[in-house]
């Protein structure tokens, strides 16, 4: 059996993810055993039509890349959402909380806003305009996870990733929860798969990785009262990497 | 076996000796916290600290662990964590904990990695100097114990009195050359120690005794507390995860880049977990977020204890309650609410 | 006979972020020379609107993964400027050290990954693993070092989450520095190592230079090599410049060809970078560092952007025998575990860092709640593209007739000494296709 | 390793079994026979195993061949996920790792001797039950009356349909079947199972009643049995839950205090009444 061919495609984002890919070190090597990279902007100049994988990073926030992306997908077997950015939007949905986009792009360009190559849509995760097979999740994505969902793919295995929150995570690697210290940490409505990463150096959990599937907004209402915080604390949080999603807070 | 008695500077002294030659774990302070964690200096020991932040469990029983490694056709080879350790500063009610965790890996069909695991194990428990915020041990009659360590140290001012209870308990107190027999009057005090802990340790009090715990509960299925605690749940295992008898666990393959060679391994899993009942073609046995939380409390006050003879699979450490962040996990506060409800007999 | 040469990069490889060449002359008749960035514009400054001051280095970190740590210590310090915040010396230095682990990774990442291929006439270090092994094992483990390095201070290696306004969520152990400085003395052969391979291949950087002004952090009090503190200043100028007064620096402008921000303060241009660094401070290296720069004859006054490259690899050798000693130094202090709290205050104001591929602005204002009412970034890219333009302008009619191969060739080279962010510079930009 | 712990076996490790015959039954179905590599393989019908597929993981599945049959033991396998999927890929000569078998809630094979037998089956819940059918008729003197029904969702979901038609041939056994959603192929009876239990011909009262199918079919199934007084101490269900270890341990086949996979996965009714989450 010929090796996998994958290629790696970047739409708007801060490329950090890809930069993972490179910090697997030797372990790259090991990737490349396994399948042939025939195409990546970043690293490589060699470039090519032909691929089994495609693992897109980044969020469509332009027409052209919304037909760029569909090309992509016609022509892969399978489509990774490599990354924040490409699984949930990530960060660059912020711009979609403001109604009306005008607004943003005056805010950056000023008077010269209205020119027409400055077009942009509100920000799309990639689900939102193809069929994905895979997530990777994080912002940045997670080496250790993404080379495992790599081998299942190579070895037509569905990975597991966790339906689990971080708390979960950040219980077994023994933290002591940074509520307690007075942080709005997104752990219990977040999904795992990070080990927890951020709570364990003192950071809260601000979501990358997206909700869980059935997040118990109510009962962080409930935590919030406890601790004596205003709902804005929590809601201003879980925006970061959360705008315009489901589950959303009210009142 | 020997009771002895060693003065504080000593016993660092001989802790100190003891690193040099073993692979000491023993509980140290972490932030404003605790946990345990390799002993490298004596200096960092804390025999006075409230709660750990995670049970000795993982001693035993790791977050996640290799069960065996394998070679696709060819076979699987078991994989034991096999280095003796030794463990300091076990409070009495997770003792009582990891007895019960005994019973449970040993009962049935025998679980020899737990049990390699455990058997590897040299204990030094060492009863409660400072009770922690949460702890309702005396509740659960855990302040004290009196089996499964192998040392048992009582701090009774300026020295420790420590009661060797195995034969590795007195090989490693042996290396404590500057013990004596524990006189009349340290015993005495150790007694003090022993009638104030099952009192002391109670800021959660159970309105019954923990005995009736599988009657109580045989009449409260159909309770409306576990809706009304389950509604502000995260479903988030917290519980389950600090939880020194809880010992679910998922299994998972994971292939090496050869794709030929690969492990197996288990890892922490939690009864509150979403997914946790779930099958291929998405059926869910326990759906609702109720039906986990009933299944929480129904497996530490009836179902293990129908397993090992009685005792109740919550020995009163108190760490979910205060790891639960919604503040619902609380066992006590769901008996009592329904000792209320339903009352005594 | 002039030639006739057609140059269209689309999406030159090989650098963080989409930007495109075009050069057309007609029998020896230069029409076009242009660098364009036709990147995806993301809007930063409009997202952290409304943003609280404590999810502001969350944000703007993500404009780009390889100087993400930069752009938090950037945003942070103008955080803490704008409220006031003191940050004790512990804070700072350990930070420092997060900084040196960035430039370390990015710089790495650019000459070995990235450049190296050039040097050895190869489309990617893919094939170059056959071609140089040994090189290329070196350089994996210099990347390791530096994600390792930053795994441990900044807790990632890339987004950093120890920092917070006022200081740091976490700081390492004793033992963790110690380790991280055995490693850092285990690893400096290897560096100097990697520099000789360079070396060896360095006949086939270009021979090119251009009169420049190069701009940078000085900082004077200690006088340091700096990344971190400081004033900016420049090559064409005495004193220094205060951070809040970075506009007058920057002297951002609109030019027709492009609707990219361009800069510039005495010229019509100016670069920032590791070789804008080495102008201004080269006297402050460490000594392993000057060795190495001796090695390649790079001397102060060298306005060669393909030196770029060169001055990064100095870099990595300061600061890696720099945080050797810093380490030092913090252990016999002896670390404390310090609590930092901080309440917000309305205020406005910028802070300011080099990153790997130059100096970098942020500048931000909050209201009383601390909610973020504007923001302003300047990134080093952004301060490049013009002088990437005018040295495209001078060095295309000197090499015109090596023919079309070679000018792509040479024009994808020096935007690749650049070592262009542009993912980072078009946080607020965006080019038209030219087809 | 310790004295006590290397004198144990490892409960968790497979031993490896050769495929001695594959063959697909349908789209989703396949069929496996399997040869342990070493030893004899006992097992009473009932009873499961646990497949390894080297990599991918480990899934119960039920011995669905009878111990009276010689020649290694029968899989059939629904193709649902990781595990199944990669069992589906396995052929003639394959390895993979077994461990079993595994349940002591097995089929009543003693209590119902001399008793009526009769098995209501649904889709795939066929498979187990067929273990226990092939019993009865290799011993076939020892039981009364033998009564096998059988509802299939679609008609080309029909398994061992031979074995189906040569049961249906004997006179001393009752076979009936029938689809929910037939098409001009089918000729019989339509609709689902409990259809079929009036049209049993054998006395239901004293018999022992045997039911395994997917979960929603358990309620229609003894509601029906209700009414015509079957003892619940006389039906045994087989039921599923998900599994990670097959040994007790893992606590995720529980059932309020019941292991399914040591007290299971055949339980007796009348036992289930102390366990809510059964049904
Ligand atoms: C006692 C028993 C006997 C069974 N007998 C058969 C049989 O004869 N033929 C057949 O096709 N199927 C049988 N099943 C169901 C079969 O085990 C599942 O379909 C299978 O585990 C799905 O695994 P997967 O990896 O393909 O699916 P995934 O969805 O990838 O499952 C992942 C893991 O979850 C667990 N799991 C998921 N679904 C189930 C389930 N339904 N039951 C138990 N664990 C599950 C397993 O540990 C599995 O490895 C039986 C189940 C039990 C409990
Ligand atoms: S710190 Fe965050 S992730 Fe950790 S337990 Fe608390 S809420 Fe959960
Ligand atoms: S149930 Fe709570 S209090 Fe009881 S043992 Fe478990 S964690 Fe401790
Ligand atoms: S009871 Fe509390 S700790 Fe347990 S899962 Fe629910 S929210 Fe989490």
């Amino acid at each position: 059996m010929s090796k996998p061919k994958i290629a790696i495609f970047d739409f708007a984002c801060c490329e950090g993810c890809q930069l993972q890919i490179v910090n697997l070190e030797e372990e790259l090597l090991d990737l490349l055993g396994g399948a042939d990279v025939v195409e990546w902007r970043e690293a490589m100049s060699e470039k090519c039509d032909e691929y089994d994988i495609a693992i897109i990073e980044g969020s469509i926030t332009r027409l052209e890349d919304e037909e760029r992306l569909k090309l992509i997908r016609s022509r892969a077997k399978i489509l990774i959402a490599l990354g924040a950015c490409a699984t949930i939007g990530g960060i660059n949905k912020l711009k979609n909380n403001f109604d009306d986009l005008d607004e943003v792009k005056k805010c950056v360009y000023g008077k010269d806003a209205n020119k027409p190559h400055l077009a942009t849509q509100p920000t799309k995760a990639v689900d939102e305009v193809v069929q994905v097979d895979a997530y990777v999740h994080g912002c940045p994505i997670d080496r250790k996870e993404f080379t495992y969902i790599m081998r299942c793919l190579l070895m037509g295995k569905e990975p597991e990733i966790p339906e689990y929150p971080v708390c979960v995570e950040c219980k077994a690697k023994g933290n002591p929860c940074l509520w307690e210290y007075g942080q709005v940490c997104l752990g219990p409505i977040i999904r795992a798969g990070c080990g927890a990463r951020c709570p364990s150096n003192g950071f809260r959990c601000f979501g990358c990785r997206g909700y869980i599937d059935n997040p118990n907004v109510d009962a962080a209402k409930d935590v919030i009262d406890k601790f004596g915080l205003n709902i804005d604390d929590l809601k201003t949080k879980m925006v970061l990497f959360g705008s315009r999603q489901e589950p959303t807070i009210h009142g | 076996m020997s009771v002895k008695k060693i003065a504080k500077k000593d016993f660092v002294e001989f802790v100190e000796t003891l690193i040099r030659k073993e692979r000491v774990f023993g509980v140290q302070a972490k932030g404003d916290r605790f946990d345990f964690a390799p002993l490298e200096s004596a200096q960092d020991l804390r025999l006075d600290y409230d709660v750990t932040l995670q049970p000795p469990k993982k001693f035993f029983q790791p977050p996640a662990e290799v069960l065996m490694t394998f070679e696709v056709g060819g076979g699987y080879q078991s994989q034991y964590d096999d280095e003796p350790f030794v463990l300091l500063g076990v409070h009495p009610y997770d003792m009582v904990a990891i007895n019960q965790m005994d019973e449970l890996f040993s009962q049935d069909n025998y679980d020899t990695h737990y049990m390699t695991r455990r058997n590897n194990a040299t204990i030094v428990a060492c009863d409660v100097a400072k009770p922690s915020e949460n702890v309702f041990a005396s509740s659960m009659g855990t302040a004290v114990v009196k089996s499964g360590y192998d040392v048992l140290l009582t701090d009774i001012g300026d020295s420790y009195v420590c009661e060797a209870a195995t034969e590795k308990g007195e090989k490693l107190m042996a290396a404590a050359k500057k013990a004596v027999p524990a006189d009349d009057a340290a015993l005495k005090s150790r007694e003090a120690v022993w009638a104030k802990n099952k009192k002391g340790l109670n800021r959660h009090e159970l309105k019954c005794d923990p005995a009736y715990l599988p009657k109580l509960l045989a009449k409260a299925y159909k309770h409306p507390v576990w809706e009304e605690r389950a509604k502000t749940c995260f479903s988030c295992g917290s519980c389950n995860q600090v939880c020194p008898t809880c010992y679910c666990f998922n299994v998972q393959d994971d292939v090496n880049w050869d794709m030929k060679t690969g492990k197996r391994e288990r890892a922490w899993d939690g009864c509150l977990l979403d997914g946790f009942t779930k099958v291929a073609g998405e059926h869910e046995f326990r759906k609702q977020r109720a039906d986990r939380f009933r299944h929480r409390i129904y497996r530490k006050g009836m179902y293990v204890p129908e397993k090992i003879g009685g005792q109740i699979a919550c020995v009163g450490c108190g760490r979910c309650v205060a790891a639960c962040l919604p503040d619902i996990a609380n066992p006590v506060a769901v008996y009592n609410r329904l000792i209320d409800d339903l009352g005594i007999g | 006979m002039g030639k006739t040469v057609n140059v269209n990069v689309h999406h030159i490889t090989r650098v963080e972020g989409h930007g495109n060449i075009v050069v057309n002359a007609t029998d020896g008749k230069i029409e076009k020379v242009e660098w364009q960035v036709p990147e995806a514009p993301r809007f930063f400054e409009a997202m952290v609107r409304g943003r609280s001051y404590e999810d502001i280095q969350t944000i703007v970190s993500r404009i780009c993964g390889i100087c993400s740590i930069t752009h938090s210590l950037a945003s942070t310090k103008a955080v803490e400027n704008a409220m006031g915040f003191e940050v004790s010396e512990q804070s700072d230095e350990i930070r420092i050290l997060m900084h040196y682990s960035e430039q370390m990774q990015s710089h790495i990442l650019h000459v070995g990954y990235l450049v190296a291929p050039d040097l050895f006439g190869m489309p990617s270090v893919v094939p170059l693993v056959a071609k140089a092994p040994d090189a290329v094992k070196a350089i994996i483990r210099m990347h390791r070092l530096a994600n390792e390095w930053s795994d441990l201070i900044a807790g990632r290696t890339t987004h950093p989450v120890t920092l917070k306004p006022g200081g740091l969520t976490k700081i390492p152990t004793a033992k963790e520095l110690r380790g991280l400085q055995d490693r850092l003395k285990e690893n400096l052969p290897v560096l100097k190592a990697i520099a000789e391979v360079v070396l060896s291949v360095a006949d086939n950087l270009p021979d090119f230079t251009r009169e420049t002004e190069y701009i940078s952090l000085k900082q004077d009090d200690p006088r340091t090599y700096t990344f971190y503190h400081g004033e900016i200043a420049s090559t064409d100028y005495d004193g220094t410049v205060a951070i809040n007064d970075w506009k007058t620096v920057a002297n951002e402008y609109v030019v027709d060809q492009s609707t990219a921000k361009w800069t510039k303060w005495h010229r019509d241009s100016y670069a920032v970078g590791a070789l804008a660094r080495f102008n201004n401070n080269a006297e402050l290296l460490s000594p392993t560092a000057k060795a190495v720069a001796k090695m390649f004859g790079l001397e102060k006054g060298n306005c060669s952007p393909f030196m770029n490259n060169v001055a990064q690899l100095v870099e990595c050798v300061h600061v890696v025998e720099t945080s050797i000693e810093m380490i030092d130094k913090l252990l016999t202090k002896g670390l404390k575990d310090e609590k930092v709290k901080v309440s917000p205050k309305a205020g406005k104001a910028g802070g300011c860092v080099e990153a790997p591929r130059g100096i970098l602005f942020h500048e931000y204002e909050f209201d009383r709640k601390g909610n973020c009412v504007g923001a302003d970034i300047c990134i080093p890219t952004n301060q490049n593209h013009a002088n990437i333009q005018k040295d495209f302008e001078k060095m295309v009619p000197e090499i015109l007739d090596e023919g079309e191969d070679a000018v792509r060739q040479k024009l994808e080279m020096l935007v690749r000494s650049y070592d262009p962010c542009i993912s980072c510079s078009t946080h607020m930009l965006d080019v038209e296709f030219v087809k | 390793m310790c004295q006590c712990c290397a004198e144990k076996k490892d409960i968790y490790l497979p031993e490896l079994a050769t495929v001695m015959d594959a063959k697909a039954m349908n789209v989703t179905e396949r069929y496996l026979r399997l040869a342990m590599d070493d030893g004899p393989f006992d097992f009473v019908p009932g009873q499961f195993v646990e497949v390894s597929v080297a990599g991918i993981g480990e899934a119960p599945i039920t011995i669905s061949s009878s111990p009276t049959q010689n020649g290694g033991f029968e899989l059939v396998v629904r193709k649902v996920g990781n595990v199944t999927k990669a069992i589906h890929n396995l052929n003639k000569g394959d390895k993979l790792g077994i461990r079993g078998p595994l349940g002591d809630g097995m089929y009543p094979v003693d209590e119902a001797k001399g008793k009526n037998v009769v098995f209501i089956c649904g889709g795939i819940g066929l498979v187990p039950q067929r273990s226990f059918v092939n019993y009865v008729l290799d011993n076939r003197d020892d039981y009364g009356e033998v009564t096998i029904l059988q509802g299939t969702k679609e008609y080309d979901q029909r398994l061992f349909t031979d074995e189906v038609a040569a049961w249906d041939k004997r006179d001393d056994v009752q076979m009936l079947e029938t689809i929910d959603l037939p098409d001009k192929r089918w000729k019989s009876n339509v609709g689902v199972v409990t259809k079929l239990i009036p049209m049993i011909k054998s006395e239901l009262k004293s018999a022992v009643v045997l039911v395994c199918g997917p979960p929603v079919m358990y309620k229609f199934v003894l509601m029906s049995l209700e009414e015509h007084e079957v003892p619940h101490e006389n039906i045994f269900l087989n039921l599923e839950r998900k599994m990670k270890c097959g040994v007790g341990k893992c606590g995720h086949c529980q059932i309020n205090s019941t292991y399914t996979c040591m007290d299971g996965p055949v339980f007796r009714y009348s036992d289930l009444a102390t366990m809510p989450e059964a049904i």
